[in-house]
This record gives C-alpha cells, structure tokens and sequence, in this order.
C-alpha cells in the first residue's frame, strides 16, 4: 500500500506549523494519513484543523487525503493506506455487518445535515405523497436521511413516495433543477443553485434534530488498540478546531472556500451559519442511538446488520476524554 | 496440435512415432481434440477457483474484499431463491438489448460508411477519436437532462459504449478489404452497394466480429455504470447497493451474473465467425 | 480480312504507376497504338514485366491511362462496363464462396441473370472447365489450375461482348490447355466475340489468334504486329504447318531482343522450334 | 479520390472530363488531396462547434447543463493561467503513460501467445472474456485494497482497461494471418519465435494497432474514473471535482484535454499504421 | 547411370486432406511409388489437380501423409528442413517486405548467413533473375511473373540439397522462361543438387530432366516413369532431337488418358509435337 505522505500537502502543514508556532506542541510529529469521503461541509472540521496546523500543534502529522465513497475508503482503512477515516456511521454499519472490525470514535455530525428540498407547487408534506423523492445511493447517507425524515413526517418511505437512487450528490442536486425529481435533500453550499432556481426546503432535518451518525471518525480496532495516543491527539484537534472556528468565521469561510473552489460569499456565509448552528456540536460525541434509523432502515435488506452490536462498534472514551479536559471552551 | 506444428490446411494427422517405414494410420482429428477447447477451459476455470478459495481460506483478506468462491456461490444461490433478481435480469437484459442493438446497426453502418467513402471518414474521425475518448461517466448528468432517469439514460450509456469499439474495427475491416478482390469486383462493374455486401462485408467479418465482441464488454459494463445513475432494478442496481453496503458476495454474485452474459454471448460471437469463417482450412 | 472501323483502338497510350514512397512516376507502358477490329482474336506477347497486364486492366477500365487515347466503339473507357468480362492473371475468387459461387459472382455483379438462371447456366460451364464435383469447394481447397479454371469460368458465363483474358492457361498442364484453347475456338467462332488474350506461349498465341502483337521491354509499346494467315477452323496439326513454324520463329526473334534477362547469359542462343 | 471510383493500385489520376481523344494530362496527387483529411476534418469540426455555440445561446439548458464552446474555451484558457494544471498534467500523464504502457507490451504478449498457441487460448479465454466483461468500477476497492490510494490503484484501472482490447485484437491477427505466408515460412524451417516476429506480427499490424487506438480510448476514461477514487492531482481528479461543484464550462475544459490527449495518441497511432502500410498500393 | 542408393524414397504414399465442413477425408494421393537417387533432377507431370502440389508439400514436410513411408537420406520426413528448399506454385511473398527483403527471407528464416553476405547474395540473385532495379519494389508492384522469379530467387539462395520447384516458371514469357531453364541447369551440373520439378510443359520436362514422372488423375499415382538417355550438357537444339519427339509423344500419350476434362471433348485428338 501507499500511505506515505503526500509531497506538496506535507510541505504546507510543516510551514503552516512553523507559523503559528503553538507554545503547547507535543515533540513532532506522529504520521497519521486520514480521509474524507466527500466534498462537503461534515468534513469541514477537519479541514480547518489541517489547514490552520490544529493536529501539527496537537503533535500529528496528518495526509489528508480525499477519497470518493465510503466503500472506498473502508477498503483504503483495512487496506492500511490510511489509517482514519471520515465517513457515514451506516457505511461503517454495512462493513461491520460484512466482517470488517472498525470502530467510530466520533461523529461530526451527530443530527441529518440536511433541507428536504422541494419543486415549486409542493407545499406541505402530504403534497409528497406519489411523488419521486432523489437520494445518491440506496443504503448511503442520503438515503436514510431522506427515509428518516419521511417517518418522522408521518408517511411510509416505501409505500407513499418513490425514493430513486441517482448517484451522486451532484446528480441529485441536477435532477433537482432539471425537474426529473420531485424532491431531494440538500446541504450548503451546494444548495444555493437550488434556491436560486426557485427550490425551496420544505423540512429543515437539521432543525429537527434527529439523531443521525452522518460522519463519524473511524478506524480499524486493531488501529485504535495500538495508537490510543494518537486517536486522542486526533480527536483533541477537531475538538479544538470546532471551537476556534466558531470564533473565527472568516477564517473558517476562507477553508470551506478554498475546498469547495468556490468563492460565493454568501453561500459560504450561510453554509457557516448552518452548521455551526444547527449541525454541529462543540464535542462531537458518538451515541448507540445514532445509529438507530440505519439499523432500521439497513436491516431488512441485508440480514447481517441484526449480528452487530453498535455498543461495540463505537468508543466514547475520546470525546469523553475531550470534554473532561474542556477543550472545546 | 497447435497451428504452428502442421500446415494449417492439412489437419490430417499421423498416430505419434510408428517405427519407421510402417504403415502410419490415418486418423481424424481425434475425438479428444474436438473437446479440447472446452476441457481445456474448464480445467483452468476449475484451477482458478481453487487457487482463490484456497487464498480466500488463508483470510489474508477480510471476508469483506476477498470472499471465497464458495460464500460468492452461496450468495449466487440465495440471489434466485428471491423473485426480485428476474425483474432485475429483465430491466438489464431490455436496456442491453436495446442499447447494443442499436449500437450495432449504428456502429456496422458508420463503420462501413467511413472506411468506405474517405471523406466521411475525415469528416467524422475528429468526433469518433473525441467521443471515444470521453468518459462516458461525464456524460452522465447531461444524458439525465437529455433522457430523464429511466431507461433511456442506460440505454445511451450502453449505446455510446458499445458503438464506438464497433465503427473503429469496422472501419479497420474495410479498410484492410484485399484489393484484388476489389479489383474484379469493380472489373464487372458491381455495383457500390453489391460490392459492399458481397466483398468488402464478408471479407471484414473478423474484424467486425472482434468489434462486436469489444462492443459486449463496453455494453455490460455500461450497464453496470449506467444503473449507478438512477435506476429501480437491474443488475447494475443491484451491484451498486450491495457494493456500497458491503455484501461482497452479493456483489460478486452480480458480477459473475454480468460476466457471465459477457462469456455467453461471446461465445455466440465466437460461433458465428467460426461459422463465416468455415472456407478457411481448420485451423485448429 | 476486315473492314469495318476499329472496335477498340488504342493511340499512344501512356500508363503511369504513381510511387507514394519515392513520390515518383513509374511509367509502365508508353505509347502503345493498336486496334482491334470487332470479332478479331488478338494475342499479345512480350516479355514478362513489359505491362501486358497494365495495358489490359487499362482496356478493362480498371485503371485510367496517363496519355493518348483508349477507344471502344468509338467512346473513351473510363471504367469498367457489361461488355467486357476478364480473366486476370491472379485468380482472384473469393475465399469465403464456393466454385459454384465465385463462377456466378461474375452475372451476380452485372445483375444480368435469375439467380436460378445463373446457377444453372454456372453448373454447366463448371463442368465445361472440368470441375464437375467441386461445386461446393472453398478457392483454397482447390489446386492452382483449378483455381484458374474458375476465373475463367466466371468470365465466361457473363457472355461478354469483348473477352480480356491474362494467361487464361498459364497454370493448366498441356492437355488440359489443349481442351481450354478449343473450347475458347469454340465459343469464338460461334458467337464473334472480340478477345484479348495475353499469353506466354508463342504457339498458343499463333493457334488461337487472328493477329499477334509483340510488346517491348518495359515500358511497353508495340514492336510488331504478326498477321496469322492460317485458315479456319484450325485444328491441331496447324502447328505443325511449315507457315506456323516460321510465324514461330519470327516471333520469337522479335522478342529475342527485348529479353528481362541479358542476352549474353544464354548458353545456346538456338531457339527450339 | 475515394476508394470506389478507380482501382486503389493505380492513383495516377486524370484531369477531369477533357475533350475525348485529346491528350490527357498526368497528374500527380493534387496538392489539396495531401491536405484534404485535415482539411476536411477541421471544417466539421469547425461546423459542429459553431452549432453547438448557437444551441447554448438558444439558451434552451441552463449553462449549468449546456455551456457554449465559448464558456469551456474561456475555462480553458484560465485552467492554463494557474500552475496547477501543470500538476494535474504530470501526473494524469504518468499514470497513463505507465498503465498504457504495460497494456501494450502484456496485451501484446499475451494476445500473441493466444492467437499462436491454440491450447493457451483455450485455457485463457474464460478469464479474458470474464475480465474484460466485468465492469473495473467494481473492482475499485479490490484495487484500494492492494496498491493503496497512491499512483497503483488508477495505473491499475488503466492497465485492465487497455489490456484486454488489446489482448483480443491482437489475438485476432495472429489468427488471421495468412496460411500461405506462414507455409512458406514454415518451410524455410524459420523457428517459431522467427515466425512471429518476421510474418505473424508484421501482418497483424491493421489489427494490433486497432487494439491499441481502442486502448487509449480505454486508458483515458480509465484514468478518470481512477482518479475518483482517490486523487490530490490529476485531470480525471479535476474533473469530478468541477463536477461536484457545477462548474460545467470548467470540467468540459478536463474532458476536452482529456479527449484532446486521445486525439492525439490516435493520430500518432495511425501515423505508425499507415508507415507499416506503406507497402500497401496507395488507397487515399 | 546412379547405383548409390535413394535420396528420396516414396512407398506406397496416401494423402489425404480433412474436409471439415462434411466431416470426410479427400484423398488427393494414393500410393505414390517413387525413388530420386542423389543428384537427380526429376520432373513431375500430370493433369491438373492431381496431387503434384500435394506431393511436393509432403517432400518438403509440410503436410503429413496417411499411409505408405516417405523417407529422405533413410529418415522419414516429418518437417521441413533445411536440406530441402521449395518454389512455390503461388509466390507466397510477405507482402511489406521489398524484393530484397523477400529474396533474403529463405536464409534469413534458416540462420545460415549473416544479413550482410545474406544481401550482397541477394543481389546478385536478382540480377541473375533479370530483377535488377527492383530491390526495393514491393510485391505488389510487380507483374506476376516479376513475383515468381523473386519467389525462384528465395529458394535459390538457400542453396539447399534438395531443390522442390513447383511449376517455378509458369508465369515466365518463352524467352526468360529458357534462360530461367538454362540457369536452373547451370546451377544443378555445377552442384549436383537433387531436384523436383513439377512442369506442365512436357517439352521443359523433357529437356531438364533425368526422368520424367507422370502422375495419374485424381487421386494421384505414378503412371509411367520416362528415363530420358538424352546426353548432358543439353543445350537448346536438342529440342529438336528425334529422340526428344519420341519422349514427348510418350508423355502425351500417357497424360491423355488421364485428362481432367472428358476425353470426347477434344475436336482434334492429334498432339502437336
Ligand atoms: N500497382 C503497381 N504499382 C507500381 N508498379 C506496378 C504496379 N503494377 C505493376 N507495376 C509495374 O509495372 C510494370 C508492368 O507490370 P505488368 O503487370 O503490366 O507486367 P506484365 O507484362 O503483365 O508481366 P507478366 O508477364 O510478368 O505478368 C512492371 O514493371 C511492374 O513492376
Ligand atoms: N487444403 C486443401 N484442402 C482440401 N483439398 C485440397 C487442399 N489442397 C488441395 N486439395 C485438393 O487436392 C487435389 C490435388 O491438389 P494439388 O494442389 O496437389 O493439385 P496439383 O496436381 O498441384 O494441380 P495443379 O497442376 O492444378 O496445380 C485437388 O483436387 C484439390 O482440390
Ligand atoms: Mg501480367
Ligand atoms: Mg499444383
């Protein structure tokens, strides 16, 4: 496997260290190369961390690394070229269930960060019913989130609607516009082409709270057994890292910005607001009730979810950890 | 006895080393012989897999990745105890049709047409090398603008796919047609289209049946990539959810269903050149 | 012996072979003047290489001439047409057609016949060239002769105003050439038709033709034209005629000095009779 | 001249039409004939672009879906202003050039000792048309697996993309060389690997190269859909990024460089096939 | 005149091709009987597709045979080899490959030469077979007969024990045609090379060979074997030998009972001599 560093992003982390030169730097550094599985804004936290020298400070030498997909990045974990990886609490789910041992220590985005957007002419949940509803993959983040905020609204995911996988969440944010859909969940930034085409979110999920594991921090036990001290450095950074940016709104912007190659100010400001607002929390603690919609909604299709124990799956202890220390203000 | 032992014409062959200046038996190519491909075949099917349980037995590889062929079978087994895998067989099976269906007729025509008038051939190489080679994965979202997200998107994916395999080697197999036999059939004054169906066509069989066969795997694999769009059924569908939910057997169970066609209507490919091709003295 | 004007006629004929690697013309027959009166049987002679076959494929129409002018029936020949049928020198059948098939692609081609019309006349004249039994053989299950026979067969059925025929023989042992040449007597003198046979074989030439061109060494022109005054019909014992031999002889005289291979090398310049 | 109208062997042309019986001029292959692929090429070209720039102002599709020539051309341009692309270039290019290049010497190989020797096909074909038919998208996370998310696993997705076209195309031109050529060699007593090399190979060129142009076709959306998996640089990592961002005109500017590069390795290959030809009596 | 014992000995030789279409076996040779003593330049004749080929291509090792033994020098023949070098009947040239390039191909195919003596051998092979200013020529820019005597080239540079030459000049006007005998002859009484010669001109036959083979129709046999007592050096008067006539007579007579087209077919049954 290739785990080694990356040369152009490993150049940068050490300036950016060298600059903010913290007085509290542990002896550096510890290699550790991580992934997210997506462009979007769950996996902010720990861009701003990477790109501010949060984990150099906190003694990590971390590789970012962007992955496309969660089965992609489970097979890059347990293929050992990476070593953390940021992705859905229900992929980690289906793996488990198909034998693999990973272990979420942390949830990024512990409620659904999403708005259920709409066609114009829908106005109500009841207008949903018999309508096309878009995820991007059966059993994938979306998918849930969708199905979670139906039950939630009182109608049957697989009796009233029609729920039609698309593939992407840049195909989901198309059909949207293309009218091929009737409906869809979306988050900022990307949303912004929908409000500008007339869309508007008819169920704010994030607002409703429901207790989703939508990004979780995870690794391979045998991982995490061996490198306590770096999953709690790890941890430790996003934590501090959360707390910074909710004081540094420019400087939080500019990351999601330089990430998302976008340079829509107010895109970015509202993305900022929602998730510093109603998605994310100053300890992103990892719960067995996250992961209850996804058992739920897994589980008839695939009979291994019934064999795995969530208690197991996850380990509080870093957060826990974390909060103990007040390191998120 | 392989093509490079004998001359090809003459399959007549010799019992092995009868003392010298006896009578040697005439045999016909033995029974065995006949068989041979599909023994042969089998046989190293037979080792393959066993190599791979005894890789997958070993658990260098989690279940996960790297399922034995057993739990693959298993998984294949289960796949048609459910009524579910008929509509998806259906779904997939009308969207290859029609896509590769379309793609050959399409693709005989263009190919034939280009390597046939040079012009057209000029004309339209720019977008045939373009369009060859694009991701078809990109088009994807235009093709949902264009078709909507039922079939017609699949269809498209798998149309594109296999077309263009089949124009380029077409094109080829005109283009390499024996000039001598162009020659006479120009000498009594043929017309273009009789030409074209009696000397250029027959005489471009391999190459177009070997674009044919490239078209196949295009297609399937079309399928596969166009049911990653949108899609209710089908295989591809079917390969997408239980790959993002790690049921790899399952998964694999659906790839050795696609392949598995792939090998089938290969093996139809392969019979019908054998069939076009039967004036050549035996080869084999 | 004829009176009426020229079925084909040939004024300084130039044919140019274009060499894309050396961007170079390569002139293969130059200001050949000829004409053929209809119904004649004319022999062409020269030595190999000289552009006997260029020259034909020109008549044929099948490649177009650089200079002068090629007439039939008073019109230039630009490209292939009914009223010509062609033996080439290299069989040419189509590998994946049988005998039977290859023979009728000829009238297949012209669209003049019924396929069963075709195939019926075609099974006759297969068995005229005597490969009755091989219908359903593949070009490459048959001998070189045989393959021969074919392409003669295939010319023949499309019943052709003009026949070109280029060694039509070459490739026959001399029995069987022996029958081919009658049979050629044969269908000539029934029906008048006008050929054009290019030959190897000085006494198949004098035999069988009305008159004999010799070409030159490459590029070929005409050198000599040799009236054959024998009778008509002809039988075999023609070639033993004294008038024959010395028809013979002056034929090969004429080509003597046009040879591929330098003269020096021939041991024994006496030419066999 | 298109193939049809004189016999291919003999391109020395005629004026058009001059008066009958007067004396007609030699000409050698006009000058525009030289230069009538590129130019006609060029003209379609030009044609389909100023049709496409009338549809986007038409404005039918939103630029989101149907940006104008104009738009990717200004993407174009600005994706040269930054160093990046540079990046992006270099390393596209190097996973290419690396997985391209081991298609072409295994397919070759292997495409060779499969067309040559009977049995070895037998024994090979299962898995070539089982490959060849599963879709590499599948097969990502196999390749995750065991070369990591560095450079292995796109060269990796590369490499089986070209392979097997390759490997079937040269396949079919071994088995179509000619038996009276390989007679002749035979009786010359030339040893194998000298029949190969000096009668098989040389005419199977029409077919190998076809392999290889449809190769690149593969290689290039291979490099794309690698470079999803998991990319800090590359073209097909840029693409899928401008892609999720809806930056249309930008991500067509990717495709185009893409497909520009295939353009390009097509042109070259049939550059090398016409040099292999040249023997061939002039067609064009 | 010989009394060392065979080079080639043929017993009772059956071949037989495989006909896969309607699964049965052809048999193009039954019980040939032959011995070519060492030294020997033996001519074969027959009608058309009567296995003369066929044969040849077993001598050579290229097909096997059904029944009876084959033997050279003692050993059975199962594959071609270098003692032995063929002229085909079709040229069989690699087509993008030059004359030069063609004519080196025999011994390039054997190892037997380094590539530069190979070429400067070459050369004078083409000069010798009048193909001078063609080295780089591309087959299929030449005339038929052009590619025969490349195909006669190939094989002569071998220099081989055994020389196997299938009607090698066929496709040759009567003029180079004899210089091509004359140098055949030359090379054989300078090396005393055992060679096969299949011809269908009796009179080629005659003047060339020891002895003359005639071949049965289909499938072939050997008819009748003429010991031609006609004294060494030959040059072209013997043609006109009446001992040669006798021998051609001989010969005639004994193909025309085995001619591939039925014998009522010939108007006038009187052979010229
Ligand atoms: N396609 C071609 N391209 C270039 N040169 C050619 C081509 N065909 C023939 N030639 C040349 O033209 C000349 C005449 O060839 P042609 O075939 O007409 O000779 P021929 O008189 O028929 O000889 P033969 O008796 O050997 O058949 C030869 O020198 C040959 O090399
Ligand atoms: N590859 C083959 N497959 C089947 N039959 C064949 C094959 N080659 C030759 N034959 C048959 O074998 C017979 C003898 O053919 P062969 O080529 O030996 O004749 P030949 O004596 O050389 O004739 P020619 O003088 O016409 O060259 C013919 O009847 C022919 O049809
Ligand atoms: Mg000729
Ligand atoms: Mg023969």
């Amino acid at each position: 496997g290739g785990g080694g560093a990356g040369g152009p992003v490993a150049t940068t982390t050490a300036s950016q260290a060298a600059a903010s030169a913290s007085p509290t730097a542990r002896p550096c550094c510890t290699k550790v190369v991580a992934a997210y599985s997506n462009i979007s804004a769950d996996d902010w936290i720990p861009w701003y961390a990477f790109e501010k020298g949060i984990f150099k400070d906190n003694g990590l030498e971390v590789d970012l690394q962007s992955i496309n997909g969660g089965t992609q990045t489970s097979a890059a974990l347990l293929g050992g070229s990476i070593q953390i990886g940021q992705f859905g609490g229900a992929e980690a789910l289906s793996a488990n269930a198909g034998g693999a041992d990973l272990v979420v220590v942390a949830n990024l985005a512990p409620v659904y960060p999403y708005k259920l957007y709409v066609q114009k002419g829908i106005k109500t949940v009841a207008d949903l019913k018999g309508k096309t509803i878009g995820v991007s993959n059966a059993g994938g983040s979306s998918d849930i989130a969708t199905r979670a905020a139906l039950k939630n609204a009182g109608l049957d995911p697989d009796k009233d609607v029609l729920i039609q996988a698309v593939g992407s969440h840049a195909n989901r944010t198309l059909n949207l516009l293309n009218g091929t859909i009737d409906a869809g969940v979306d988050d900022p930034p990307e949303d912004l082409e929908l409000v500008k085409a007339g869309l508007t979110p008819l169920i704010d999920l994030a607002s409703q709270k429901l207790p989703a594991a939508n990004t979780g921090v995870i690794m391979q036990r045998s991982y995490l057994n061996a490198n306590k001290d770096t999953v709690q450095a790890y941890v430790d950074s996003l934590v501090i890292a959360r707390a910074k940016m909710k004081a540094d709104k420019p400087g939080a912007v500019a990351v999601l910005g330089k990430y998302f190659k976008l340079d829509n100010q107010d895109a970015l400001n509202a993305a900022y607001d929602f998730f510093m607002n109603e998605v994310t929390q100053a300890y992103p603690a990892v719960e067995v009730g996250q992961f209850k919609d996804a058992v739920e909604i897994l589980g008839p299709k695939n009979p291994n979810i019934k064999t795995v124990d969530i208690s197991k799956m996850i380990d509080t202890t870093f957060v826990k950890s974390a909060q103990d220390r007040k390191l998120g203000g | 006895m392989s093509i490079q032992s004998w001359e090809p014409a003459a399959p007549t062959t010799t019992l092995d080393r009868p003392p010298a200046r006896e009578r040697r038996s005439v045999v016909k190519p033995g029974r065995f012989k006949q068989y041979e491909p599909v023994v042969i075949g089998t046989l190293s099917v037979v080792i393959a897999l066993a190599a791979w349980q005894i890789v997958a037995n070993a658990r260098i590889y989690s279940i996960l990745f790297v399922p034995g062929p057993w739990d693959v079978a298993q998984a294949f087994v289960k796949l048609f105890q459910t009524g579910d895998i008929w509509l998806d067989i259906g779904t997939s099976g009308a969207e290859i049709g029609i896509g590769y269906g379309m793609a050959v007729v399409a693709g005989l025509a263009l190919g034939l047409l280009m390597g046939w008038y040079t012009r057209f051939q000029y004309a339209l190489d720019p977008f045939v090398n373009f369009f060859y080679s694009t991701p078809r994965i990109v088009l994807i979202p235009l093709f949902i603008l264009w078709f909507g997200i039922e079939m017609q998107p699949k269809i498209a994916v798998i149309f594109l796919g296999a077309l263009f395999p089949i124009i380029i080697n077409t094109m080829a197999g005109v283009r390499n047609t024996e000039a001598a036999l162009l020659r006479v059939a120009r000498s009594f004054g043929a017309p273009d289209a009789l030409i074209f169906r009696r000397v250029v066509l027959p005489g471009s069989v391999p190459f177009i049946l070997t674009g044919f066969r490239l078209g196949v795997g295009h297609a399937l694999t079309g399928v596969v990539v166009g049911e990653l769009i949108a899609a209710k059924h089908g295989v591809g569908q079917l390969i997408a959810i239980a790959g993002q939910t790690f049921q790899t057997p399952k998964m694999l169970a659906g790839v050795i269903l696609i392949a598995g066609t792939g090998m089938l209507l290969t093996t139809i490919i392969q019979r019908v050149e054998n069939r076009f091709q039967s004036w050549r003295p035996q080869i084999r | 012996m004829y009176d009426r004007s020229a079925k084909l006629a040939a004024k300084g004929v130039v044919i140019e072979y274009w060499l894309q690697r050396s961007r170079s013309l390569f002139t293969a027959v130059k200001g050949v003047d000829l004409e053929v009166r209809p119904g004649e049987l004319l022999a062409i002679v020269g030595p190999s290489g000289c552009g006997k076959t260029t020259f034909l494929n020109a008549v044929d129409g099948l490649i177009p001439i650089a200079g002068g002018s090629l007439t039939l029936d008073g019109r230039e020949i630009r490209s292939p047409g009914r009223d010509r049928a062609m033996v080439f020198q290299q069989p040419g059948l189509l590998p994946w057609r049988t005998v039977l098939g290859n023979v009728i692609f000829g009238v297949e081609a012209q669209g003049s016949m019924t396929k069963t019309q075709a195939i019926a006349r075609a099974r006759q004249q297969i068995e005229l060239v005597g490969l009755k039994g091989f219908e359903d053989a593949y070009p490459l299950e048959l001998s070189g002769g045989m393959q021969q026979r074919v392409n003669l067969a295939r010319a023949l059925l499309t019943d052709p105003e003009m026949l070109l025929l280029d060694e039509p023989f070459a490739a026959l042992d001399a029995q069987t050439r022996e029958m081919m040449q009658l049979e050629l007597l044969k269908i000539w003198s029934q029906t008048r038709k006008t050929a054009l046979f290019i030959t190897h074989d000085i006494k198949e030439a004098i035999y069988l033709a009305d008159r004999v061109i010799v070409f030159t060494r490459r590029p070929g022109r005409v050198k000599n034209v040799v009236d054959i005054k024998l009778s008509r019909p002809r039988d075999l014992r023609v070639k033993r005629d004294p008038q024959f031999l010395t028809y013979e002889d002056e034929i090969w005289e004429s080509i003597q000095e046009e040879l591929a291979v330098p003269a020096e090398r021939l041991i024994a310049g006496v030419p066999a009779a």
